[in-house]
């Protein structure tokens, strides 16, 4: 009880002080509302126009959402197929570091051209930035699983699909997870990126760079607020499955006790 | 021929004949025979290196030996063939995201689906043998020699009549070792298995076997196979015996000898 | 009085990261001498994007700039300091184009516009326009994809059937779609035919402070851009050899600049010839559009926003 | 030596296969040249600008260099602070989870209105991509410092600073360089960003642009092929760096073997 | 009272008195005393956990102990103080980035500036013991053995009368073990350091030491300080020597008395 109080306290203590420090610069050194808005008034901006924000909020989320799951997917996939056969790893680990290499930026208008401005290209943004972390775990963690278990297995038999199930799968869920909360950082970073490039109707980044050409620097600070909340609550999302998915890391008796001695003694 | 065969083999559980191992250039394990009768202990001991255990991945299928040899099991051939023994290293090899019940049945979890009749005999096993406390936890809540304990009832219930031990008390302090000892000749003796133990504490070996088998260096080889005349049940007494400071001594210089030659 | 330390050294703040055509009065000003006969010395600098010239000026990295008028819009609205001080083109030349082989007609334009997609990069001023089209066209905006891409390109996803019409200005459209080298001929439409108010797109602007203390110092400016753009207007060829060579990397080949000034002429003056001179009616025109689509809270009196008084006489 | 040329000769396998992919996509789909160049135009368009490009290029190197030392000097500091003080690392930690999941773009422009147009706000975007996976991972690795090792410099009383030059540095070495691998990929993502959000004058990022808006697609692949060289380049010096400064790693015995047995035997 | 202090201590090098050590609210270790003369070799034996490694942390100015005791050496007290004590574990702790050289001067290295006397000694040593021809690998490339005696050469070229060793040889296999007793005598009888060593293997603390302390579970305290009767040198035939089987013996029972008490 006491570890959770601290472990949501103290992070809203330092957000407090990170505020504290906005305001502070913003009052201290005069600075004019067109330039940057006082943290009050940016979080005013969110909650004063939240009718039009919204949706797009609706919208830059089910981007990441697809994006995450199909980056997810594709570098699990990846991973396990770059673990296990040694050529296609040799030749893919360059590529994956080089498709790392190549700003956003300047991939997402391409991708616009090809796929159109529905939610396709989004979805590749963020999958590309997720897949990344995932695929780079997954392949360590699946090259370093102890041989003696996989040896282990073999002396008794076991085929290649329950040694994955049952050994190798959750012996690189701590990589796996850190990859998709390193994903689930990013992803919303690129669906945004994504979204400037080209959106029919309005997109969060749209919103956002329309404030602040019409210097509503309030709504600009709000949105990037906005956005950098949808990024924790991902990431925070992913965390809370991970204890969820892998109760042996932090507890030490499995949650459902199975009725015990079946002898009927003690 | 393979009658007159069978009916060499059938007194013998195991029979290894003329196994040997060669790594590349260099041959680790020359050419070696060794039977072990249905029911007995027999200890392996020999200086590190020697291919104690290539020999016992030879016969649990996970590495294939130099043609020309062969490992039967109740007299059928085991050769390249899994799932035919118990093994158990050192390492106690439990995963962490299993609980301890969930650990005992892995080998049924590894191969089929778990029956409520393998969670039953789980449950059975280590409540009968002091761990019923901790079936729902998961392994780092164990000791040691805890651990060791859920990793042999794992090997047992696997149902093998043949178990292969390599040093699996190699990491336990020696109070711990000696508490397993006993332990496991207990368990032993109640599930009547057969049992192949590799060890570097000579005393450990006259301690548990009815056989002790000494190998030379690399290449290894029996130099020695050594018949206990211990009776059972041993006690620690038993470190003052005259046979057993003889034993020990003989099998010292065997091992001792060779390391200088 | 052209010796090179007397003259007043001034920044000019351009609307876009880089420099292209309609710099061109500028630089013929810089190159044959206008602002050095003024008794200036004019550097430009360049904004980091399009929407921050307004703080160039604002934050005094420089005193005189290139903006919309819409954005002249916002930035009073926000409370920005600054003032327009001269029309750059008179009229408006905002239009639609259309994909080649699709046709765009005033005539019909309900039936051109019903349900296509129509590209915008999001910018105020289209924003601006666009409701007095649909509005025009008895549309309503859930009758038409509008497709926001601040940072696309409208004749690329044109060309590419992306988009069935694009917006944009006359001038800056033409010449990209003629450097395409693309088969077909797009149609052109332009906004005013089809309800857009005629009112200027860009201006010269500077702030209220520096206006105050400087006057003399903007007349002078104001009078060499007027002799500037005289020129220009009467050797596009020489204006446009001017510029690349002022600007020899600006990426843009001489035919796209001789033919975006060609195209940017027209609409420099207004029904009386005249360059520059603001009205209280563009300024309310545009003040009543901003406020209609919510981008100002509320239409100040026009006087707010210019000021004539640096233009030269006669 | 087979090693070596294994190492270069897979990655550019790898490169050619993608290479050719595209080719056949382009040719094959009778792709226009104003949605997408065939590979041989893209860097034929580079080194035709090659004048032109090599400046912007410089610039965006410049920014990258400044950006990544920043970020890679304030992530050890950060790092070193982070794993020394419990409360420090307590405070800063949400904050810098926080602090990637803003999204880059968004940021942009702000630091830009703050820091003005100078080389000043890309070189903080770039700090603020690099540092984050150097800090993190020297405060997981000094945490990590086996503790007997300290004890054995407790011992013998050694100082803090010679513990910390003498066994915590090397020890976190595979860790940091981890970090700084990772924060070196990304480092020209950033740049670019921050030039296309804040350049006065001429940027890698807004020739692209440029090139984009006149439908020079050939231009504009070439340039983010540059961009990702760039990238690239980056990665493998800091590899190379981490190489050249931990032989320990890759080698069985130090370079210059010093001269031994003084006693003169053997 | 300061001379006849200093009067009783003089024949000792390590005096330990009544040095306990409780960890909130269990008592690891019980007040404990123990002499240890300059120039002998002085084993612990005793269960896991009886706080042999606290005593020695303490003794290394790791840990300070509860109120009321003292360490001294030469009759100086090193209480809470560290830097006067060569200390060495199970684990070598060598540093990976560093030779094998470089490793043995690691204590100058992390106190002052490494002189070329240093680096000449480190030289020396490793050549005298037979690991001149790996002076210049890292240790990875060490076998386990190897990489134990450099440890050791670290913790002699520290220069400190008293050395701790804390199980140095558990990780090893028996025959590594083996040849590391041997030269160990060989090294302590050239330098002629005193050494206070743990170990769990009582063949090995009766093979090596002059004293064998046998302590009892937690709390630890002393139960038994017994004089190991035979002569130096030794050689593996003293395992048949009825002595050596007494003594094993009565430290066997001694520990396992305990165990089940
Ligand atoms: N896959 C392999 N390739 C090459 N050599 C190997 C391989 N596996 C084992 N060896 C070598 O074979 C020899 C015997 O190894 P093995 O593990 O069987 O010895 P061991 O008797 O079990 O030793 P220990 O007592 O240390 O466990 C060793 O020298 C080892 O290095
Ligand atoms: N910092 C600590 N806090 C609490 N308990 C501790 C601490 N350090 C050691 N202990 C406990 O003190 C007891 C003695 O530990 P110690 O390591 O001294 O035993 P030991 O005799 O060296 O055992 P072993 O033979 O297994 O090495 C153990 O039960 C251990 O859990
Ligand atoms: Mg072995
Ligand atoms: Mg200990």
């Amino acid at each position: 009880m006491k570890k959770v109080l601290r472990s949501v306290l103290v992070p809203l203590i330092s957000i407090g002080l990170v505020g504290l420090i906005w305001q502070l610069v913003v009052v201290g050194f005069h600075v004019q509302s067109y330039v940057a808005p006082k943290p009050l008034d940016a979080v005013n901006a969110v909650f004063s126009n939240w009718g039009i924000l919204w949706p797009l909020v609706l919208g830059t989320i089910r981007e990441t959402v697809y994006g995450f799951l199909v980056g997810a997917v594709l570098g699990v996939v990846l991973g396990v197929v770059m673990a296990k056969i040694e050529i296609i790893r040799r030749l893919l680990y360059p590529l994956l570091v080089l498709s790392q290499a190549v700003p956003i930026i300047a991939l997402a208008s391409p991708l616009v051209l090809i796929l159109g401005f529905s939610v396709a290209p989004k979805i590749v943004i963020v999958a590309w930035i997720v897949f990344f972390p995932v695929t780079v775990n997954v392949v360590d963690g699946l090259t370093h699983v102890d041989q003696d278990l996989l040896n282990l297995a073999r002396v008794y038999g076991a085929s290649s699909w329950r040694t994955f199930t049952q050994i190798e799968l959750p012996a690189v869920s701590t990589p796996l997870f850190s990859g998709l909360k390193i994903g689930a950082t990013y992803a919303v970073g690129g669906a945004i990126i994504a979204e400037l490039v080209g959106s029919t109707g309005s997109s969060l980044a749209y919103y956002q760079e329309h404030a602040s050409s019409n210097l509503q620097t309030a709504a600009v600070y709000g949105t990037t607020l906005v956005m950098t909340v949808i990024g924790i609550g991902w990431f925070l999302l992913v965390a809370g499955l991970e204890i969820l998915l892998t109760p042996w890391q932090r507890r030490t008796t499995a949650r459902r006790r199975r009725v015990a001695s079946p002898s009927g003694s003690h | 021929m393979l009658v007159g065969k069978l009916g060499v083999v059938c007194a013998a559980l195991l029979e290894i004949e003329s196994i040997g191992k060669t790594f590349g250039a260099t041959t680790v394990l020359a050419p070696t025979s060794l039977r072990v009768e249905e029911g007995s202990f027999v200890s392996i001991v020999g200086p590190s290196g020697c291919g104690k255990s290539t020999l016992f991945n030879i016969v649990a299928g996970l590495l294939s030996p130099d043609a020309g040899g062969e490992v039967t099991v109740s007299g059928t051939s085991i050769l390249g063939r899994s799932g035919h023994v118990g093994y158990m290293l050192q390492k106690d090899l439990l995963v962490p995201w299993r609980t301890v019940e969930d650990n005992i049945t892995m080998v049924a979890r590894l191969t089929r689906r778990v029956t409520e009749e393998d969670r039953r005999e789980a449950r059975e096993i280590a409540t009968r043998y002091g761990l019923g406390e901790f079936l729902s936890h998961y392994p780092k809540a164990l000791s040691g020699g805890m651990r060791q304990r859920v990793a042999f009832m794992r090997t047992l219930v696997a149902h093998q009549p043949l178990l292969l031990l390599d040093e699996p008390f190699g990491a336990l302090d020696a109070q711990t070792r000696l508490e397993m000892q006993s332990w496991l000749l207990d368990v032993w003796r109640e599930t009547g298995r057969t049992v192949l133990f590799v060890t570097h504490d000579v005393d450990e070996s006259i301690f548990l076997s009815d056989r002790i088998v000494v190998m030379s260096p690399r290449p290894g080889r029996v130099v020695a196979d050594l018949t206990n005349p211990l009776a059972r049940p041993r006690t620690l007494d038993i470190l003052t015996d005259p046979r057993f400071i003889e034993m020990k001594s003989t099998i010292l210089h065997l091992l001792h000898s060779r390391e200088n030659s | 009085s052209s010796s090179g330390a007397s003259l007043k050294s001034i920044t000019f703040a351009y609307d876009f990261p880089g420099p292209d055509f309609e710099l061109t009065p500028v630089v013929v000003a810089q190159k044959e001498g206008f602002f050095a006969k003024a008794g200036l010395n004019v550097s430009v600098k360049f904004p980091p994007n399009t929407s921050t010239t307004t703080q160039l000026l604002t934050t005094g990295a420089a005193q005189v700039g290139f903006i919309t008028t819409t954005d002249m819009g916002v930035s009073v609205n926000a409370g920005a300091p600054v003032v327009s001080i001269g029309n750059y083109s008179m009229s408006n030349n905002w239009a639609l184009f259309a994909k080649p082989g699709v046709q765009l007609d005033a005539k019909h334009i309900h039936a051109d516009l019903l349900g296509k997609t129509i590209f915008s990069y999001g910018d105020t001023w289209t924003e601006a326009m666009l409701p007095f089209v649909l509005r025009h066209a008895g549309l309503k905006t859930s009758q038409v994809k509008i497709l926001t891409a601040p940072t696309g390109n409208d004749l690329t996803d044109l060309l590419a059937g992306k988009v069935d019409v694009s917006t944009s200005t006359t001038n800056y459209e033409t010449p990209g779609f003629v450097g395409a080298k693309v088969k077909g001929k797009e149609t052109q439409l332009l906004g005013t035919a089809v309800g857009a108010p005629n009112i200027p797109v860009w201006v010269y602007a500077t702030t209220k402070s520096y206006a105050g203390k400087n006057p003399a110092t903007l007349r002078a400016f104001m009078s060499a851009i007027s002799q500037a753009t005289a020129w220009a207007v009467a050797h596009p060829t020489e204006a446009a050899t001017l510029f690349d060579k002022t600007y020899p990397q600006s990426g843009y080949t001489n035919a796209y600049n001789l033919l975006g000034w060609q195209l940017t002429i027209p609409f420099l003056k207004n029904a009386q010839h005249q360059y520059f001179v603001q009205t209280n009616a563009q300024w309310s025109t545009l003040a009543t559009a901003l406020k209609g689509i919510g981008l100002i809270s509320k239409v100040p009196a026009p006087s707010t926003y210019y000021t004539n008084q640096y233009l030269p006489k006669g």
